[in-house]
């Protein structure tokens, strides 16, 4: 059961830094980033280009899977989602904007970085055991690191006057500009920052898991799932969403059989959305 | 009394909507105008206009000598003018506190800040009580002290007001009233009033335009105008 | 101030409608004499363009419903888990019972839009991205049901060589005669029908008191219910109505292929239901239609470029959605009612 | 001159691009050296080969689309579809049209009568399966096996199969339920169940290539010491990459493109495949028999096959050509009256293999049965 | 008519409406006024059944109607505006108000589609009934007018206009006149007057007391949801508690 409980702390940790993204686009944007998966994906693809095709250490191309895949999401508020959104009468719109990136980032990808598995060099070897579970050395570095940029995105949100304009502008975007806060340059910086961190989890998580060009869709629906199950728009309920669903895809994976466990999950997400259509936490930013 | 603001021929429209049709004004230093007017009269989209929310359709607007008009928001906030909008629009989900910083979100003065924070809460000691409160909890006039706390945490010289006693209870409306002199007063603020309660606006008010589907149809010292039949009849209930 | 305007006559924007309403049934039957005739003359001996027709039709019938759940102000991702179920209805039934595939259509309709009766009343309650989710949720459990149950689905193994649609018979007269193997214009004709029974359903709602009521649950569903309408009541009928389009088109699906998979509808074909839906224009009927026939036919189209026959398709339909961010009719026919100034 | 044109449908786009696009790759590459050398010489004329692939991104609704095009185009061969569910969409198509395809899916009912017009064109895992099971059972003493799969149709079935023929040949099955989602990134939640019975061997059914890597390398990570397999085609250079020296061991029937057992001609295929899409893929090795008996298989049959699929079939029984990609040669032909009645797969040799720092080495090589 | 008793409406650790007690007789133009957040739309909601009380119960004509849900409520006779401006905001005014006579059309869901006779008729029925309302409230001339496009005062009077075409025997007017200016709220009283003349009694939430004082009979004041005072407009002007919780005194300096 220790070992029950460790893949959940794993599962979650990753899925929390996974939910992040999403949720800051979601919140300031009202876009459901359905290209989030996509993103994750090339995130993977730039660390294991730098790490392994071209030698450079991991730490660098994490970096850069944050720089390269944040300026694509610059580039993509700029270039479609604002021009779009000024002129939709529905907003639903964004959605399918959304999806026809998603399908063309990854079949762009499959082009580019062709249809194999890939990964990186182990971060760190050995293997620790904890009260006869066993948690290996790469994971713990990564859920450390997870740990520590979710830390760190917390307080830039929260106490920087930026993360408070971010704030802002996901509740009332007039009024925020009226604050003299310059919304361009902030949604663009705020959709970047989302993306970035789509970049940067999927950057992270090459380094214990792999990644391919098909990978988007599945992750891009698990996100969504957290941020359901947290409530849609709020830093902290994506948080929760993610270590809930790790919680219980690892406990369902152990007490259930296998092929009834994400059924089961969905029923219970359902039923719960149901009992609470908010989520655990549903108000935009709390 | 120098003309610190003025507007020459401002037309604003949404889309085939024509909302202001030439409008001129003037504001001088440390001055306290009203508009008044009926319902969709225009003036929310005069000051929209100002604050570079709407873009004008033509005309101009000066401020401090300076032509301001297409400048974005951001800018025409940095040059020193702060809107407390209609219907209040605070940021239901953030604490008191980060609302009114956000106000001063284009400060770097951070001393500045901190004590100009602490004038507003020793004005306002409701809001000291609920500090870390989320704004969207507060009752309406609550909330309309916090709308007028940010706009002025951006230390602004010209202060728009669109309907500050919009749904307030009168006991409040006397206070929002008494924050309004007492800013102009001690700051030196000078206040666009926008108002319904046109009976406030005269009072308050040393100029006052009166505003008909979106043309100036009167203006004057408030004085006077409060004297003038067709404004009494129209705007003072008699 | 305001001056008291009476109208001279107050029954005349009815009247007004009325005759407007037989140019779209005109225009309505010259499409479909169009289509029935004129593609099977011309394409006939084409099995791939006759299929291609085939499936387009059934999918825009199929996204007609999701346009009515647009109607009432919901995305619907559920639609392909509905579709699955109207399939599996007909295969079990089918192949199990040998009931008719005749019977099996409606019924299929029927089962999906009863059990979207049952899940929809209380997940209707939700909205916005949550009701999204929620129904991309429902798609996905109804793929692991049919995977996770063999003894009611046959699980991973799929129904497969379903048999043909036979002849429909009414007091001994053929009305419809047996599918033949192989042969490609029944399929069409039904499909089709389908579809266009389903638009010609779809506007008589649209446009009827009902359809007015769905639009203001999708504007302001409180306002609606503080006016005594029974909006928890409406929503329901909209997406049963929309389920029955999808267990109607699952079951046509099933028949078509002969077979039935889990994976015969996913999270990927509700999406890209609702995806015609938008490109065609949520403001017109007719827009998953012609959603369907802009996509479908543009990805066959672009087959030329091989490889590259998804990257440009997708980059095209980005470049449609910037260039064209209200559909495709929103160009074609500048929508909505004359914008009035106004004069206080 | 004239052209043959052949065709190729499966999915090639989304998380399965990995069989598909590869089928595509393969027969492309391969097409190219034919036209290389001249053409292919069918009676009296020698045809350039041309492939045309159709992407049926994994819908049933995309292959019959997909099939409906290809035959419109004139085809008659089409190498795919890649599931079970899009080759029994195509199938009707197939069937309708007498066209003949090579799925690679192993559902039965493509092959067997009445159906007549699809031709396996790899070793399905049911018969693949066991003859690994019981190499394992003999030379490393395995006794207790486990099964896990992704949970959707094809490797559920596979699953079902292996753990079906497991048990008859006398093995101990201690867990064959366990199955994780599509997309799954971490396998320690399902492993830890999977390696909690204790198994001596874990069999990876229906694994998609991007999986296996990390299978693997969580499997070895939880602890568990045993040997693992699967029996569909699997690229060693990837599996290497994600799982590292964890990978070392591990077992995959495979084409035939191992060092040991290739021929100078495979070596051939193998660069010009590498020098068309920038990097080897071991599972083009598999993919690459279903042309090559194609072809061959038309021309011993000569032009009136090219018309007509009927002769084409009725060849089938006594169809013999031969092997050019294994070093030892070897025979080509169709079997499958075992498994369907009918002789509706490709005689493609069992090969087993094993991963060791990157590359295969083969462990056996075994035939099917006729 | 109606019968409010000892309602209370407790929102997580805030008590917005407590033990509030109070009638109305049909044809009274009653007014209930209180400072910001003393829990007077929460009244409102808890009456048209937006909201189910924590406790206490609310009756109309006799019959309990405490929680039987918006429409229900609606179908008793007792329709709400709202306190922000609501409408659709992509229907035009007509459209609106057509929308508000459907809890009295009489045609089957089928019916409707079809367009059955019974439908037709409900149609000529309720756009008669519309334009009867557009013509009262002066609107008739922005029949055609997207909502969107109204001016504020104008949406407000919609509002009151959709809520009157579902023919209401209580109309429940949350701020009608908020934001309107002294003439405009003049002509406001008197469509009021004209609404009660028409058989619909209103309930008036409103902070302009010049409006309130003119057209109430009887005035409730709530304050942190319980009622501090009640009585005619008189009487409450007078009242100390109501002068310190919520009217306040006159201020020299501001001349306010
Ligand atoms: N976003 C908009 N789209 C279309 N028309 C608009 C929009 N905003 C305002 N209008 C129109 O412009 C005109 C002036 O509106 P504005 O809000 O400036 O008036 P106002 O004097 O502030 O009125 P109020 O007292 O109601 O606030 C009105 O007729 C209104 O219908
Ligand atoms: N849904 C809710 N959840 C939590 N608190 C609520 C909710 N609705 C209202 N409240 C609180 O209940 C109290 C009463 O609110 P209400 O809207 O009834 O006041 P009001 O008397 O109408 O004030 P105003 O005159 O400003 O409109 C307020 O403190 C408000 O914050
Ligand atoms: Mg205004
Ligand atoms: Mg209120």
């Amino acid at each position: 059961m220790t070992q029950v409980m460790l893949n959940a702390l794993v599962v979650g940790t990753t899925y929390a830094l996974i939910a992040l993204g999403i949720t800051i686009i979601f919140s300031i944007m009202k876009v459901v980033n359905f290209a989030h998966g996509q993103l994750y994906m090339i995130g993977g693809f730039v660390v294991y280009y730098f790490n392994v095709v071209f030698g450079l250490p991991f730490w660098f191309g994490l970096v850069m899977s944050f720089l390269i895949v944040g300026l694509l999401g610059v580039a993509m508020e700029l270039f479609l989602f604002r021009p779009v959104m000024l002129r939709v009468k529905r907003e639903e719109v964004t959605m399918l904007l959304a999806m026809g990136t998603a399908v063309f980032l990854e079949s762009l990808a499959l082009i580019v970085f062709g249809e194999k598995q890939r990964g990186v060099p182990p971060i760190a070897t050995g293997i620790v055991e904890l009260f006869g579970a066993r948690l290996p050395t790469g994971r713990i570095v990564v859920i450390v690191v997870a740990a520590m940029l979710i830390a760190a995105l917390m307080a830039f949100i929260g106490y920087t006057k930026t993360g408070r304009a971010l704030r802002a502008m996901a509740q009332d975007r007039e009024a925020t500009a009226l604050q003299g806060v310059n919304l361009k340059w902030l949604s663009a910086m705020g959709f970047g920052l989302g993306t970035g961190l789509a970049g940067l989890s999927g950057g992270l998580l090459v380094a214990i898991f792999a990644v391919h060009t098909g990978a988007g869709t599945a992750i891009s629906i698990k996100a969504f799932l957290m941020i359901m199950i947290g409530g849609a728009g709020v830093l902290s309920g994506a948080i929760l969403g993610g270590f809930v669903l790790g919680f219980l895809e690892s406990v369902g994976y152990a007490l259930l059989p296998g092929s009834l466990t994400f059924l089961i999950i969905f029923l219970i997400v359902i039923c719960f959305l149901i009992v609470r259509p908010n989520g655990i936490m549903g108000k935009p930013w709390g | 009394m120098s003309a610190q603001f003025s507007i020459r021929d401002l037309a604003v429209s949404y889309g085939r909507v024509r909302a202001v049709k030439g409008v001129s004004l003037t504001a001088g230093e440390g001055q306290i105008i009203s508009l008044i007017g009926a319902n969709g009269a225009g003036k929310s989209s005069i000051l929209r206009a100002i604050t570079g929310l709407t873009a004008p359709e033509s005309g101009e607007i000066w401020f401090d000598g300076e032509r301001i008009d297409g400048k974005g928001p951001d800018q025409i906030v940095a040059r020193g003018v702060a809107m407390v909008p209609e219907g209040r629009r605070i940021f239901p989900f953030m604490s008191v506190r980060d609302n009114l910083l956000m106000g001063a979100y284009r400060r770097k003065d951070n001393a500045g800040v901190a004590s100009d924070l602490e004038g507003i809460l020793t004005r306002f000691p409701r809001l000291r009580e609920r500090i870390r409160q989320q704004a969207g909890s507060l009752s309406g006039g609550e909330q309309q002290m916090v709308a007028l706390g940010r706009a002025l945490m951006s230390k602004p010289r010209l202060l728009l007001l669109d309907e500050p006693s919009l749904g307030i209870a009168p006991i409040i409306v006397r206070e929002i009233a008494r924050f309004i002199t007492s800013i102009n007063r001690d700051n030196g603020v000078s206040v666009i009033l926008v108002e319904q309660n046109s009976r406030m606006a005269l009072k308050l008010s040393s100029h006052s335009y009166v505003l008909e589907t979106g043309k100036i149809a009167l203006s004057g010292p408030s004085h006077e105008l409060a004297e003038n039949d067709d404004v009494r009849r129209a705007y003072l209930g008699g | 101030m305001q001056k008291t305007i009476s109208m001279p006559n107050v029954n005349l924007p009815q009247s007004e409608q009325r005759s407007s309403a037989l140019k779209p049934i005109g225009l309505g039957l010259l499409i479909a004499a169009a289509y029935f005739i004129a593609i099977p003359l011309v394409f006939g001996a084409n099995g791939y363009l006759l299929n291609v027709f085939t499936t387009m039709a059934a999918v825009s019938f199929i996204s007609f419903g999701v346009w009515l759940t647009f109607a009432i102000g919901r995305i619907n991702l559920a639609q392909a888990g509905f579709a699955l179920i109207g399939a599996y209805v007909t295969a079990i039934l089918v192949s199990r019972l040998g009931v008719s595939f005749w019977i099996c259509l409606p019924l299929s309709g029927a089962v999906a839009a009863l059990l979207g009766g049952l899940i929809g009343w209380p997940v209707l309650r939700l909205k916005g991205v949550y009701f999204a989710m929620i129904t991309l949720c429902i798609t996905e459990a109804c793929r692991l049901t049919a995977l996770s149950f063999p003894a009611l689905t046959r699980g991973a193994q799929g129904i497969v060589d379903l048999p043909l649609p036979g002849e429909l018979s009414l007091f001994g007269l053929t009305i419809i005669p047996a599918f033949e193997k192989g042969a490609r214009l029944p399929f069409f004709y039904l499909a089709g029908t389908l579809m266009l029974l389903g638009l010609g359903f779809m506007w008589l709602l649209d446009t009827s008191r009902v359809g007015a009521v769905f639009r203001s649950l999708r504007q302001n569903e409180d306002l609606a219910s503080s006016l005594g309408i029974n909006v928890a009541k409406y929503r329901v009928v909209a997406f049963m109505v929309s389920c029955f389009y999808a267990g109607v088109g699952g079951a046509f699906f099933a028949t078509l292929q002969q077979n039935v998979y889990p994976t015969t509808f996913q999270v990927l074909d509700s999406v890209y239901f609702m995806v015609y839906c938008f490109v065609g224009g949520l403001e017109f009927v007719i827009g998953p239609l012609v959603g369907a026939l802009v996509m479908m036919s543009s990805f066959e189209l672009l087959h030329e470029f091989q490889r590259y026959q998804t990257v440009i398709f997708s980059g095209l339909m980005i470049l449609c959605i910037l260039l064209m961010p209200n559909g495709i009719l929103s160009v074609v026919k500048r929508s909505g009612k004359p914008e009035e100034a106004t004069n206080a | 001159e004239e052209t043959l044109k052949i065709g190729a449908l499966g999915v090639m786009s989304g998380p399965f691009a990995g069989w598909g696009g590869v089928m595509c790759q393969t027969f492309k590459s391969r097409a190219g050296m034919w036209n290389d050398d001249g053409g292919v010489a069918i009676g009296d004329k020698t045809y350039k080969v041309e492939v045309v692939c159709v992407d049926d991104k994994g819908d049933p609704k995309g292959a019959q689309t997909g099939a409906e095009k290809l035959v419109s185009e004139g085809v008659k061969y089409i190498q795919g579809p890649n599931t079970d569910s899009t080759a029994e969409s195509a199938k009707t198509v197939m069937e309708a049209n007498g066209t003949i395809n090579m799925p690679y899916a192993f559902s039965k009912s493509l092959y067997k009568a009445p159906a007549s017009q699809s031709i396996l064109g790899m070793v399905a895992s049911y018969q693949v399966g066991p003859v690994i099971y019981k190499w394992l059972m003999e030379n490393k003493g395995v006794k207790k096996i486990a099964f896990v799969s992704e949970n959707n149709a094809d490797p559920i079935k596979q699953r079902d199969e292996g753990s079906a023929g497991a048990k008859a040949l006398g093995l101990e099955v201690v867990s064959d339920q366990e199955t994780y989602e599509s997309g799954t990134t971490d396998f320690f939640p399902i492993l830890t169940k999977v390696i909690g019975t204790a198994p001596d061997h874990i069999v990876l059914s229906g694994v998609s290539p991007s999986d296996v890597g990390p299978l693997i390398k969580a499997a070895r990570e939880l602890g568990f010491t045993g040997t693992m397999s699967t029996e569909t085609g699997q690229d060693p250079k990837a599996i290497y990459e994600v799982a590292g020296d964890a990978a070392n061991g591990f077992i995959a029937a495979g084409g035939a493109s191992t060092e040991a057992i290739r021929s100078d001609f495979m070596v051939k295929f193998i660069d010009r495949y590498t020098k068309d899409w920038g990097e080897w893929n071991d599972v083009a090795g598999l993919f690459v028999y279903g042309p090559e008996i194609m072809i061959q298989t038309l021309q011993s049959v000569g032009p009136k096959a090219l018309e007509d699929t009927e002769a084409f079939k009725a060849s089938l029984d006594g169809f013999v050509g031969k092997n050019p990609f294994l070093k030892d040669g070897g025979e080509l032909k169709y079997v499958g009256r075992t498994d369907y009645g009918q002789a509706r797969q490709v005689s493609v040799p069992i090969v087993v293999q094993q991963v060791e720092n990157g590359e295969y080495k083969p462990l056996f090589v075994g035939k099917l049965p006729d | 008519m109606l019968e409010v008793r000892g309602l209370t409406k407790i929102f997580g650790g805030l008590t917005a409406v407590k033990d509030l007690n109070f009638t109305l007789d049909a044809g009274e133009i009653l007014s209930i006024i209180g400072p910001n957040g003393a829990g007077k739309s929460t009244c409102f909601k808890l009456i048209a059944s937006f909201l189910t009380p924590t406790t206490g119960t609310v009756r109309f004509n006799g019959k309990d109607i405490t929680g039987i849900g918006p429409h229900a409520v609606a179908r008793h006779g007792i329709v709400r505006t709202f306190q922000e401006n609501t409408s659709f905001q992509d229907m035009t005014v007509r459209e609106a108000v057509l929308l508000g006579y459907q809890k009295d059309c009489k045609a089957s869901l089928a019916g409707m589609i079809f367009r059955s006779p019974r439908a037709r008729r409900d149609e000529r029925e309720a756009g008669d009934y519309a334009d009867h309302v557009l013509d009262m409230l002066g609107m008739t001339g922005l029949a055609n007018t997207v909502s969107a496009a109204l001016p504020h005062g104008m949406l407000r009077n919609l509002g009151i206009a959709v809520a009157l075409a579902a023919r209401p025997k209580l109309i429940l007017l949350d701020e009608p006149f908020a934001g309107l200016n002294s003439d405009e709220t003049k002509r406001g009283v008197e469509l009021i007057r004209k609404i009660r003349d028409e058989g619909v009694t209103p309930i008036l939430v409103e902070h302009d007391m010049t409006a309130v004082m003119s057209v109430s009979e009887r005035i409730v004041v709530v304050s942190f949801g319980s009622k501090i005072a009640e009585g005619t407009p008189a009487e409450i002007q007078q009242n100390e508690k109501v002068i310190e919780a919520y009217l306040g005194a006159e201020d020299t300096e501001i001349g306010l």
